[in-house]
């Protein structure tokens, strides 16, 4: 367990992966501060950094870009979307005639590759009538499993939304 | 606290199964499966059999049966590691067909 | 009123989930079954929440965070199955 | 009378969960009921009124045992085991009666137990008066380290041993037909791990500082911290190679030989044997009983599943 | 000093098996510094037994109706020395199979230390809980010595031990839960005090009764031993048939004659005998048909182990110091002979009884040992085993119990005819030439060993006064009067 | 019964509701994948819905972030296991060398 991930350490230590430790650090005091309130800060913050450490080296993941506002409005438009998509499906289980007509799409992602790919292939399935079943192409197409062929509109809406959060969208060749 | 009375049943239940798994299963998987159930059912008797304290159950049971699991994980992980090298030795995956005074180094 | 409507919630969560057990006995495929697993774990992480508050057991909310950090590990697990390995009873 | 109702189902899922585990025609659904029925048991321990049991067997049951059986599965069909999961159960004209006969006798003796009118446990009554003086909020923890330390030292050298026998099983022989795992390689798995893994130690710790007042402990932590090593391997970061530094071996030594050391000092200055010398000794084994114990867990699982990384792509 | 011994006779070993894990490279210091210094500890323990009869001590401060306890007393002073003699001599027979600094050895010895110190651990405790941790490490510890080589057969044999091993172990616990919820405490002499007879209680002794008869592999519960102690690797059999099946069975003896000591149950009594005698019968039948020295030694465990339960019908002072003497000197016996049936498989890569003709030209140290601790199981004169049918037979006479008298008389004929058949074969069989093909040459101090065991279990004969004394001295309290 | 009792009752029931869905989605779906949908999207909502309820029901802070962790982390969870189960399914019907959407 000691070395691993070549590909990891040999880039290590780099400034994306320092804001990483940073970002999981700052999470997980305020996880900390969640489960014990302020009294055991002093075992705290150091477990909080050797958690972070140990992530950063096994498991590191990308930074997320500081848009504290873009992320606000991202979380409200997700709780909306997963509950739509909640609905959604509770209601066609429920319906008696089963209204689906379910199908593969593939879709073009337009987002660049990294987090925001990611992050769209792991949110997809909580949108209505979407459900992520693979990425091909070196992520720049996913395969989505749809509930109603119109469904894959949501998956657009969310990668704009991402789009925004994350910057500049990918000009389209 | 619960109606200790019904998880008593189920501890007496739960061995049995366990026992009968025990006896009827022939691969070595299932035969951990009805000794760890089996173990389950003793460790609720186990919490059950003592008076309880304050309203909850006795702690010293309680901290046995914390170390009755961790034995009972040790040794379940040592039987499927032991399990998968007689799969490996001999390709079988139960007891039931052998003799094993026949070989000839002991 | 809510010593009674607790439980009576994680009963019926309870009762939806040994419905939803169906689905392991139904197949058909190894992945049906995975989805019981799962089904079992969300289920069963609202029980305990419901019981942490009903029993005032706040330690059964942090039962509750391992079983979510947790629940992956199966199906992480189960991915790992090579393929050919489902056949037994499809 | 809801309550009641809810217990009952827990009894009922158990049961049935219980039967379909032993019973039922695949192996592989026998683990699945196996997997919930451990889970369920952690419902159970929570009605009972033991969270510090119902954690451990959610740590144990959630995690680590379901991955154990998956992997050991996947290693029989890996090593081409084609018609014995299938086995047919042997046919046994005596198996019911037995079943039935010490299911009655552990029912009768459960419920003699329950309704004797024992008084109230005196070792328990002793560990509730006297924790206050040490400083614990968590009796079980109490028992475990001050009270009855001798049996948690070996509980540790059970650990230890079985590894060591695992290890001794996993290391002899050809290794050749080792499982062809395959990993899975999407991104969201590493965006899974980058969440949890960090989470999942800073629980550990936590459950570890609790246990000393609330419900928690050293087992409950390793257990959690071995959920994470088990996570690391199963997505193919840490592959058994790398089980076998110094280090790792040292973490698993940490335990017992802290708890050793420790409990021998006392009788330098004519004390009795495995008198804990304060609350620092205490943390002190605490902290290295939970490496020990997750890192002989996440062994027992590299061993148990054989797993190589595979490197085919 | 005793507390101090006591506690180094269990932890020594256990860090010395640290140590070889943590650092291979130390794993020769740390096996002697493990396992040499034990007889030096056992010194001042003897001393105090001697002079105060019985030794308890508190471990971390808390004593009986919660904490952990250890107690000495004679009983469990001779399985400490039993242990630790036939552990160090077969450890030196062990050191020629398994070298220390080799791979082979790296695995082998981290097990042995641990179930070293555990079986020590074992024999000290009195408290019932922390008994059950200790035979479920005596247990792992001893399956995985039986696996680790990873031979079919013993894989197939220690697989079929551990599931038994663990059903026994769950019995035993249900017993000890039950107990807890009667007394509140897990002490089993204050159990004794606390406890009145009732169906409960009887129970739950009966359960735990029941789980260590498995797992000292008991007629009709042994079908584990044979395979297991016949494919073992051969100190690992040594040491299994020695001093691993007897500890469930000083366990039994401590729950019937010191927890259990006021409770009146002839039958069960009768019905352990019954056991006994079936095993002693079956065991020697058993042995007489084996086609393999080595499964022919392990059917003989069985059959001799059954003496040791004869102790209840005959519940008596004269019984007990029988049985006590059965134990010391069947352990040297048998791990003699194992060693020595190691030596032969080692030299000629089989023990067929058929292919073993002549093997005593080649090998006479070995096949000299064999005979001497054949001498003490069949129970001629003037070996260990000859005192302790003796005083079995004296017992049986006492209380004119003729059944049991014409049982003992009859085992030892028994073991005689299993035993001859094997010398008979070795030394006189017509095509001796075929044992000449002996491919190795065991190393000598592997023979001394088994030797040095053999000669062990004959001289118990002669110096039997000051052992007898002690058993004498810490007879069970329901006993002594009798 | 106070009126937070009763909001979060509702919640608790809406939970209930979405759980319901969720299985009987899992029962009534013709294949893993459309059950994947019902079991990801109703349950989290359902985990959420509860969630909330008892955040109001113990109106303590603490409480409510735990039970918003454990939500999140449940969402997580869902996600990736919805993912590889999913991706397991599609694998095992196309042969794996098989590159692109059918």
């Amino acid at each position: 367990m000691v070395t691993k991930n070549a590909h990891q350490l040999g880039t290590w230590p780099t400034a994306k992966s320092l804001a990483w430790c940073g970002q999981v650090f700052v999470a997980l005091t305020l996880v900390w501060i969640a489960l014990n309130g302020f009294e055991g800060l002093y075992a705290g913050v150091p477990a909080a950094f050797a958690a972070a450490a140990l992530g950063t080296l096994y498991a590191r993941g990308q930074p997320y870009p500081w848009h504290p506002l873009r992320w606000l409005v991202f979380a409200g438009f997700f709780l909306l979307e997963s509950v739509k998509g909640g609905t959604d499906v509770a209601w066609r289980a429920l319906h008696p005639a089963l209204k689906i007509e379910p199908e593969f799409q593939p879709y073009d992602i337009e987002l660049p590759p990294g987090l925001p790919t990611t992050l769209l292939t792991s949110l997809v399935s909580l949108l209505p009538g979407t459900l992520s079943v693979r990425l091909f192409e070196h992520e720049h197409v996913l395969n989505v499993h749809a509930l109603t062929p119109s469904a894959i509109d949501s998956v657009r809406r969310l990668e704009r939304m991402l789009g925004w959060v994350f910057g500049a969208p990918r000009p389209n060749p | 606290m619960a109606d200790l009375g019904l998880y008593v049943f189920a501890a007496a239940l739960l061995f049995g199964i366990g026992v009968y798994g025990l006896i009827v299963a022939r691969h070595l998987m299932r035969k951990l499966f009805a000794i760890n159930i089996m173990g389950n059912a003793i460790f609720i008797l186990m919490v059950t059999a003592a008076r309880p304290l304050d309203g909850a159950p006795d702690p010293v049971p309680q901290a046995l049966v914390l170390t009755g699991i961790v034995i009972a994980v040790s040794a379940t992980a040592f039987a499927l590691a032991l399990m998968v090298r007689l799969h490996r030795e001999t390709g079988q995956v139960s007891l039931s067909a052998d003799n094993e005074s026949g070989g000839d180094d002991g | 009123m809510m010593d009674v409507a607790l439980p009576a919630v994680a009963v019926f969560l309870l009762l939806n989930l040994v419905a939803g057990m169906l689905r392991v006995y139904r197949g058909p495929t190894l992945a049906d079954r995975m989805l019981a697993a799962l089904l079992f774990s969300t289920t069963t992480v609202a029980i305990l929440l419901l019981m942490a508050e009903w029993m005032a057991m706040p330690a059964l909310r942090h039962v509750a965070l391992l079983f979510v950090m947790l629940a992956s590990i199966l199906s992480l697990a189960f991915v790992g199955l090579p393929r050919d390995a489902d056949e037994e009873d499809t | 009378m809801m309550a009641l109702l809810l217990d009952g189902l827990i009894v009922l899922a158990l049961v049935s969960l219980a039967v379909q585990a032993i019973s039922g025609r695949s192996l592989f659904r026998g683990i699945i009921h196996f997997v919930v029925f451990g889970l369920t048991m952690a419902l159970a321990w929570a009605r009972i009124g033991a969270p510090d049991l119902a954690m451990a067997e959610a740590a144990i049951g959630a995690g680590l045992t379901g991955a154990l059986m998956m992997v050991a599965y996947r290693r029989l069909v890996a090593q081409g085991d084609n018609h014995s999961p299938r086995a047919p159960a042997q046919k046994s004209r005596l198996a019911i009666p037995i079943a039935v006969g010490s299911g009655l006798l552990v029912g009768v003796i459960g419920l003699g137990a329950l309704l004797a009118d024992n008084p109230p446990g005196e070792a328990g009554l002793i560990v509730l008066e006297t924790l206050p003086e040490y400083g614990l909020g968590n009796a079980i923890t109490g028992v475990l380290l001050l009270f009855r330390g001798l049996d948690t030292l070996l509980e540790i050298a059970v650990l230890l041993t079985a590894l060591l026998a695992a290890r001794a099983l996993a290391g002899t022989g050809d290794s050749s037909a080792t499982a062809r795992t395959q990993h899975p390689e999407t991104p969201l798995v590493g965006a899974l791990l980058a969440v949890v893994i960090p989470l999942t130690i800073l629980v550990a710790v936590h459950l570890l500082r609790a246990g000393t007042h609330e419900t928690g402990g050293a087992f409950q932590a390793g257990a959690v911290l071995a959920a994470a090593g088990v996570l690391l391997v199963l997505s193919g970061r840490v592959s058994r190679t790398d089980t076998a530094g110094p280090l790792v071996r040292l973490g698993i030594l940490a335990g017992l030989s802290a708890f050793i050391l420790i409990g021998l000092m006392p009788l330098l200055y004519g004390e009795a044997l495995l008198t804990l010398p304060g609350m620092w000794s205490i943390y002190l084994i605490e902290t290295a009983m939970m490496v020990s114990i997750a890192a002989a867990l996440i062994l027992l699982f590299a061993d148990a599943g054989g797993l190589k990384r595979d490197r085919r792509g | 000093m005793t507390a101090e011994a006591l506690s180094l006779i269990v932890f020594l070993p256990l860090l010395a098996a640290c140590v070889i894990v943590a650092a291979p490279g130390l794993s020769a210091l740390s096996v002697r510094l493990g396992l040499i210094p034990l007889p030096l500890l056992l010194l001042a323990p003897t001393l105090e037994v001697l002079d105060q009869g019985t030794y308890r001590m508190a471990l971390a401060g808390h004593n009986s109706p919660l904490g952990i306890e250890w107690a000495l007393d004679p009983l469990s002073l001779l399985m400490l020395w039993l242990n630790t003699g036939i552990t160090i001599l077969v450890s030196l027979h062990a050191s020629y199979g398994f070298p220390p600094a080799s791979e082979a050895g790296r695995r082998f010895w981290p097990l042995w230390l641990i179930l070293f110190a555990s079986m020590n651990a074992l024999v000290l405790s009195a408290d019932l809980f922390n008994l059950y941790v200790t035979l479920e490490l005596v247990t792992l510890a001893a399956i995985g010595l039986i696996t680790v080589e990873g031979k079919p057969l013993a894989l197939r044999a220690g697989m079929r031990y551990l599931l038994l091993a663990l059903l026994a172990s769950l019995l035993y616990l249900l017993g000890v839960g039950l107990l807890y919820g009667q007394t509140g405490t897990l002490d089993l002499y204050l159990i004794a005090e606390r406890i009145e007879i009732s169906w409960l209680p009887v129970t739950a002794l009966s359960l735990m009764i029941v789980g260590l008869l498995i797992k000292s592999a008991i007629f009709p519960l042994h079908a584990w031993l044979p395979a297991a102690h016949g494919n073992a690797p051969g100190p690992v059999s040594a040491i299994l048939s020695a001093v691993v099946v007897k500890v469930s069975v000083y366990m039994i003896w401590r729950l019937w004659f010191w927890t259990a000591a006021d409770w009146d149950l002839e039958a069960v009594a009768l019905l352990l005998g019954l056991l006994g005698g079936a095993a002693i019968l079956y065991g020697s039948l058993a042995a007489l048909v084996q086609v393999r020295l080595k499964m022919i030694i392990a059917y003989s465990t069985v059959a001799q182990l059954g003496y040791l339960l004869l102790v209840f019908p005959l519940a008596g002072n004269l019984a007990f110091k029988a049985a006590v003497y059965q134990m010391l000197s069947h352990g040297l016996a048998k791990a003699a002979m194992f060693l020595a049936a190691a030596n032969i498989l080692h030299a000629i890569g089989t023990d067929r009884l058929r292919r073993l003709a002549g093997i005593d030209q080649r090998m006479p140290l070995d096949v000299f040992a064999l005979a001497l601790a054949g001498v003490s199981i069949m129970g001629l004169p003037p070996s260990g085993g000859f005192l302790a049918k003796w005083l079995f037979l004296e017992a049986a006479w006492e209380q004119q119990a003729w059944g049991w008298l014409v049982l003992v008389a009859f085992g030892g004929l028994l073991a005689a005819a299993y035993l001859f058949r094997v010398l008979a074969v070795v030394c006189l069989h017509p095509r001796r030439r075929l044992g000449q093909r002996s491919r190795r040459r065991s190393p000598t101090p592997a023979s001394w060993a088994a030797l040095l065991l053999a000669i062990g279990a004959i001289l118990a004969g002669f110096f039997s006064a000051p052992v007898l004394d002690l058993i004498t001295a810490g007879l069970p309290p329901g006993l002594g009067s009798r | 019964m106070s009126v937070e009792e009763g909001i979060a009752l509702l919640f608790l029931l809406a939970g209930c509701a979405f759980y319901l869905a969720g299985t009987i989605g899992l029962l009534r779906f013709p294949d893993v994948f459309c059950r994947l949908h019902a079991l990801t999207k109703a349950d989290n909502v359902g985990l959420g819905l509860v969630c909330v309820g008892l955040a109001l029901l113990s109106g303590q802070a603490r409480v409510a972030s735990m039970l918003l962790l454990i939500w999140l982390v449940g969402l997580l969870a869902a996600t990736v296991s919805a993912h590889l189960i999913a991706r397991h399914a599609y694998e095992r019907d196309a042969p794996p060398e098989h590159e692109g959407p059918s």
